[in-house]
């Protein structure tokens, strides 16, 4: 599985300045990923983890204040080598306090209008995205069909409007919609929520992306449909074959979908490595989180036997006041005495323990 | 470039960051600058009341006609009349103080009772009330205050009446959408729930936690309003009677010597007129930015 | 000890939607059954399951359960009184008993009230009580919820997702509520902390004998806290019986599909049994709602695998709830 | 089912029609109400010299053998009001709605050019201000919003006036008589003066402003984004067409109001100048018919923006 990365996330900083608490939300916080040819990269952590603004970073589509700060985003698809966050330092200006960020300067409008420049011709013809919520993320002034022909008009070599309708009604097939030719007339807000995520999924495939973004894909779906929604994914990722960044809270969506998975939490990635590995229960050698988030989900022998869960104690971690020590050391629950103090005052680092499997925790690192 | 810093101090609790340093510092620059402007009307209104003024507004001087400003103590000069305009112009607010009152509380009232009317019961009564708003909006407020004028007097207070009454729909429908954003959040039926009274929900949970900040943003944006009709009606001559000052009036009055080149009789009461109404739009707006909107979020 | 604290007889709600001001020149009403006939009961300490897509009409049976919204027809009782026809004062008493955890974690939080105030305020709201037995009643309320005494002088805002929920709960407790309608009351958690509420919920049903109405889409959870469970569907109960049973051996196909669906069953099992037998067969996603017949004949795989039987969609065999073992309930002619 | 609810543009927009026509029944019952309170019964007056023609109002008078009833007077006067019969002006003799016709084509045109010209100033505006955020450029522009819609209207129309005369020798009295080679200018000046100082600036670019920041945030607008496309194209209609139709629609009031002034400062044989002249002398046929009009007028700008909300989108015509 070893090639070259098609996109690669190196250090990536995304910070959120909160003015009512006057401070930093340090959304993502230093990520690294590797996203390569042909794979499907999961993305698993809960809210406030910072996996959907690494996918808008990626994209260039963070509104919020200060935004991406640092990092190195290098896409390279046929020969063409680019990096998406090109000449940042001419637009921040990073101040560090013993260590820690006090204070971003940023030209912000500049800074939008130098990545809009950048990265014309990559979203949309390079990177597509899907977005959480199918029904709010189609212009609703607007028929599902022009809204995906306009996507083939401008990412592909297609431009006859003849020849690009015919494309979209073959997306259209592509996703399952029944009676295309009646939808494509249709205004997004004539459709359900699981037709309009195919629809979605035709316009992020229309422009035949190297790389596609699907930001929590089947969230806000009925159960019914959201299975319909993966299996759909599933039947896609082996037809159309496209390389994907698949970020989802859905534990079982990644597992059915992705090859390689990386747990974030607070702005970090905690883990990575093969899916199979890291979400399976079975399996013993994974980040305290990991396993936590993975036994706090009822399974079938608990449900028969009305069992308690195993919840994970203390809240979900605040961006804003991150500890200085682990930040999962407050919440976790294999921490030995004789690791307490490292956990507590530093920070581990992601290091593989296994082929391929990383994992940021002082366990693994004494033995 | 833009400068984002970390607070200094480790923050124990956040909710403890003063207001102040939440704003956007421009909108505190515009609240100093708006209650700057409500404290000179209050001062202005108790020295009117108390006498206590440079000049007597109404002591006609005719060796001293159209002074130019600063002469013989007569900071903004004189008028045709030889008044001093500055006793003239602080004097003047009594014609907008109670009368303007009068009108932003009739908004305000009808407003509220419309708005509570149309959100929390809505239905029937919403329909009602929309038909009524919009027979409201239809006049244009200075010819339906032409036509009352023509109709029974031109009195001050009877305008100020139909200005109240014809504001009272945009206070109504604020009103009316926050009710329903409350209703959108389930926080009404949750209230419902709990087994609170009708009257509780609205009087203690809609308009005293969730809409004070609504009412008192458009109080000051009514007084704004008012001065500007006062302004015009004075102009068209329906307004306050000379020689009673008003700033309208005034303006009126000294826009006749504006084409002899003697631009001071009319131009200070203008620009009392325009720094009050900035004010008051200012202190309204970012009152609505700080108060209303949350930046973060 | 087991005694029926409440129970719903025929319970149906019919939304009139029509266009206002012209709607009675047109004479045409266009009724949508929200909830159609309903019927079952709780008992003291027992947990009811409600699952069911969204617009089934399940949360609109929470919200006539507490009178939020009037009931088109039908009986409600709750502890043996007829509560469906008392007017608002008369039905104040009873909501110190019934009580709702609201899907919205704002939905009980006044954004301009510190969380004492609102804790007080449900406190004082059914009866007087001096400031030492607020105190102590609000220090008792916190424990029982697992929430800290320094969250008091906060505003909602500054409360995380679990804390805000628990404030939720501890404010029908501070009512004094015996039943409890919780409507999908993790789904707008985090899954960490969605076990943690789960949990708190069954302790509070054990040490405070609370009875829950427990409304939501996450058929797991739902599986695991209740006792029985209903599936809905278009506004009908289509089946009913024990949580296990249920999940484990439905027989309407409604049911099944829906427990097929829970994705790592198939990614678990898929490997072992390839396929799955509804696969393929329902490809209508913007399905038909019809209002007569069997609701879910459009999309059901039993009646395209029957070659559509016209006992399914024929207005006159509309399919009725039967029981067909001792506490399971059907509403199909072709059980499974 | 969900596209069956949808109802055809044609039933939605004689909807509003519908309403619309209530609502001026509405209109003319406040008006009438108005006259029939107000002391010295004008009304009577008012409908002394049109009762001849109708017959239900005469009836009535020698039915009771006094003063008619409110409810006979109302439908005698609206009877004939649809019958194109407004009465005829008190003081100049001349059938009011002729008259009225007549200036409000002039006020008409000042209208809507100065709310061209406002549009034309604020659009700009909110615009720059709602793509850049808050920047010296722009809050040198938001300040002279706010400048504007504090002036007093008529002051400015004289400073106008003041410099027009000294720099381009153009004299008010000269509206109409065509002589002067800049008198083209001079009808412009109290378009620009009503269009710049009607006091709704600020709060048409704020309005403006708000909106398109809002749109702007939409999900659908990131996706347009995400795929490389315009966000302008994207955001136009809701972001555009549909706030200045609304602005159009809610400011026409206030800015009839300002004709009034404004015609007044510039003698503009409009209907404003002609409502201040019927209010000085009590002309309660003539006001009556100005009032009605003006209503008119606002009416017509509500419709058009429920038309184009309609077109636009038929999902938002239910409110």
């Amino acid at each position: 599985m070893i090639g070259v990365p098609v996109l690669k996330i190196e250090n990536l900083r995304t910070y959120f300045y909160s003015s009512s608490k006057q401070a930093f939300s340090r959304a993502v916080d230093g990520v690294n990923l590797a996203l390569e040819k042909g794979e499907t990269l999961g993305i698993v952590g809960e809210s406030g983890s910072g996996k959907s603004v690494t996918a808008l970073s990626v994209m260039g589509l963070v509104t919020a204040e200060p935004g991406v700060i640092t990092g190195n985003i290098g896409l390279k698809t046929d020969g063409v080598q680019k990096n998406l966050l090109q000449d940042i330092e001419d637009y921040v200006k990073i101040t560090n306090e013993n260590g820690r960020t006090v204070e971003v300067s940023k030209d912000n409008p500049g800074w939008q209008r130098h990545i809009d420049r950048v990265l014309r011709g990559v979203r949309g013809k390079e990177i597509s995205m899907i977005f959480q919520n199918p029904k709010l993320s189609m212009n609703p002034f607007s028929s599902v069909g022009k809204q995906i022909k306009e996507a083939i008009m401008l990412n592909t070599s297609i431009n006859n409007a003849q020849e690009a309708r015919e494309r979209t009604l073959y997306w259209l097939e592509q996703v399952k919609i029944d009676s295309p030719r009646l939808r494509y007339d249709n205004n997004p807000y004539g459709l359900s929520g699981g037709m309009c995520q195919r629809a979605m999924i035709a316009m992020a495939l229309s422009s035949e992306p190297s790389v596609l973004i699907a930001d929590e894909p089947t969230t806000g779906l009925d159960a019914t449909i959201q299975s319909k929604i993966v299996s759909l994914l599933e039947e896609l990722k082996s037809s159309v074959g496209v390389t994907t960044l698949l970020i989802s809270h859905d534990i079982d969506v990644i597992k059915t979908l992705s090859d390689r998975v990386s747990v974030m939490y607070g702005g970090r990635v905690l883990e990575s490595g093969p899916s199979k590995e890291i979400l399976s229960a079975a399996h013993n050698d994974k980040h305290p989180y990991t396993a936590a988030l993975l036994a706090s989900i009822p399974t079938a022998r608990q449900i028969k036997a009305k069992s308690y869960l195993q919840a994970i104690k203390g809240d979900v971690l605040d961006t804003i006041n991150l500890p200085s020590g682990c930040l999962f050391y407050a919440r976790c629950h294999q921490v030995t005495e004789q690791i307490k103090m490292q956990c507590k005052h530093q920070e581990p680092e992601l290091r593989e323990i296994s082929s391929n499997h990383n994992v940021r925790c002082w366990r693994f690192f004494n033995a | 470039m833009k400068r984002y810093r970390q607070h200094s101090i480790e923050f124990g609790n956040l909710s403890d960051v003063p207001f102040w340093k939440t704003a956007g510092p421009i909108d505190l620059v515009y609240i100093s600058y708006g209650l700057l402007v409500v404290l000179l009307v209050f001062v202005s209104y108790v020295l009117g009341m108390t006498g206590f003024l440079p000049f007597d507004p109404q002591e006609i001087n005719l060796e001293l006609l159209m002074a130019p400003p600063n002469t013989e103590g007569h900071l903004l000069g004189t008028d045709f009349m030889g008044r001093d305009i500055l006793a003239r112009l602080i004097i003047g607010i009594q014609a907008y103080f109670l009368p303007g009152l009068l009108a932003i509380a009739l908004a305000l009232a009808l407003g509220t009772c419309f708005g509570v009317l149309a959100g929390y019961w809505g239905g029937g009564l919403d329909t009602a009330s929309t038909y009524v708003s919009n027979l409201l909006n239809s006049f244009p407020r200075l010819v339906l205050i032409l036509l009352m004028v023509a109709a029974f007097k031109p009195d001050i207070y009877l305008v100020m009446t139909v200005v109240g009454i014809t504001n009272a729909p945009t206070v109504a429908s604020l009103i009316k959408s926050k009710i329903q954003f409350l209703k959108q959040k389930n926080f009404i039926e949750a209230a419902t729930a709990l087994g609170l009274k009708n009257a509780v929900i609205i009087i203690k949970h809609i308009l005293w936690h969730n809409c004070r900040s609504v009412l008192i943003i458009q109080a000051t944006l009514g007084m704004a309003e008012v001065i500007l009709i006062e302004t015009s009606l004075s102009y068209l001559g329906f307004g306050v009677q000379e020689p009673t000052p008003s700033w309208g009036n005034m303006v009126q009055s000294g826009a006749n010597y504006f084409m002899q080149g003697k631009f001071w009789p009319s131009t200070a009461p203008a620009m009392a007129i325009l720094l009050t109404i900035m004010g008051f739009h200012l202190l309204g707006d970012s009152l609505n930015n700080i108060l209303e909107r949350k930046r973060d979020q | 000890m087991t005694d029926t604290i409440l129970e719903v007889q025929n319970l149906k709600k019919h939304y009139n939607q029509n266009g206002g001001l012209f709607s009675a020149f047109k004479g045409k009403e266009n009724v949508i059954p929200a909830v159609d006939d309903v019927s079952f009961y709780i008992k003291e300490k027992e947990t009811m399951g409600l699952v069911g897509e969204t617009g089934c009409g399940k949360t609109t049976i929470g919200r006539t359960l507490l009178k939020l919204i009037p009931a088109t027809s039908g009986k409600i009782i709750f502890n043996g009184t007829d509560i469906t026809h008392l007017s608002a004062a008369q039905f104040r008493p009873f909501r110190k008993k019934i009580q709702m955890i609201f899907q919205d974690l704002d939905a009980a939080l006044n954004p301009k009230m510190r969380i004492k105030a609102i804790l007080q305020e449900a406190l004082t709201v059914h009866c007087r009580l001096s400031d030492a037995e607020i105190d102590h009643r609000i220090s008792e309320l916190l424990e029982m919820v697992n929430l800290k005494k320094s969250k008091l002088s906060n505003f909602p805002n500054e409360l995380s997702g679990g804390e805000k929920r628990r404030v939720g709960i501890a404010r029908t407790l501070a009512v004094g509520a015996r039943f409890i309608v919780a409507d999908e009351p993790t789904s707008a958690l985090d899954v960490s902390i969605q076990a943690q509420v789960v949990n708190l919920l069954r302790d509070l049903q054990k040490e405070l004998r609370l009875s829950y109405l427990f409304i939501s889409h996450d058929l797991r959870v739902v599986e695991l806290v209740s006792h029985k469970v209903a599936v809905m569907y278009l506004g009908q109960i289509v089946e009913m019986g024990l949580a296990g049973r249920i999940a484990n051996a439905p027989r309407h196909p409604y049911t099944a599909v829906l427990w097929s669906s829970l994705v790592d069953k198939k990614s678990d099992e898929s490997i072992k049994n390839e396929g799955n037998p509804n696969e393929g067969q329902w490809g209508v996603f913007d399905f038909e709602r019809p209002n007569v017949g069997c609701r879910f004949a459009p999309r059901c795989p039993v009646y395209h695998a029957k070659n559509r039987p016209t006992i399914c969609t024929d207005p006159a065999t509309s399919p009725q709830l039967q029981k067909i073992d001792d506490a399971h309930q059907v509403r199909c002619h072709f059980p499974l | 089912m969900k596209l069956a609810s949808i109802k055809p543009i044609t039933v939605l927009i004689s909807r509003e029609l519908a309403i619309a026509a209530l609502l001026l029944l509405g209109i003319s019952f406040l008006v009438f109400m108005v006259l029939f309170l107000s002391p010295g019964d004008p009304f009577s007056s008012l409908l002394k010299d049109q009762t001849a023609s109708s017959a239900i109002g005469t009836a009535a008078r020698s039915e009771i053998g006094g003063p008619a009833p409110w409810y006979y007077q109302y439908l005698a006067w609206l009877g004939n009001i649809m019958r194109g019969n407004f009465g005829t002006s008190i003081r100049t003799g001349l059938p009011v709605l002729r008259e009225v016709i007549r200036t409000g084509i002039n006020t008409l045109y000042l209208t809507l050019g100065s709310l061209l010209i406002t549009l034309l100033i604020a659009v700009p505006i909110a615009v720059f201000s709602a793509r850049r955020g808050f920047t010296a450029t722009n809050w040198v522009l938001t300040m002279f919003t706010y400048v504007v819609s504090a002036l007093p209207v008529f002051w400015l129309g004289y400073i106008v006036i003041y410099i027009s005369m000294h720099r381009f020798g153009l004299f008010p009295l000269a509206f109409g008589s065509g002589a002067q080679t800049w008198s083209w200018v001079y009808f412009m000046l109290p378009v620009f003066v009503l269009g710049l100082s009607n006091g709704t600036m600020s709060e048409v670019v704020r309005h403006l402003r708000e909106e398109l920041s809002r749109v702007f945030s939409e999900e659908y607008i990131c996706t347009a984004r995400a795929k490389g496309a315009s966000i302008w194209k994207h955001s136009f209609k809701e972001g555009f067409l549909i706030p200045i139709t609304e602005i159009v629609a809610t400011k026409i009031p206030f800015i009839l109001g300002g004709a009034v002034v404004v015609e007044q400062v510039f003698n503009w044989p409009g209907m404003g100048r002609m409502a201040w002249q019927a209010a000085q002398d009590r002309d309660f046929p003539l006001i009556l018919g100005i009032t009605l009009m003006a209503a008119l007028f606002v009416r017509l700008g509500s419709l058009i923006e429920r038309a184009v909300h309609i077109i636009v989108n038929p999902r938002f015509a239910k409110e």
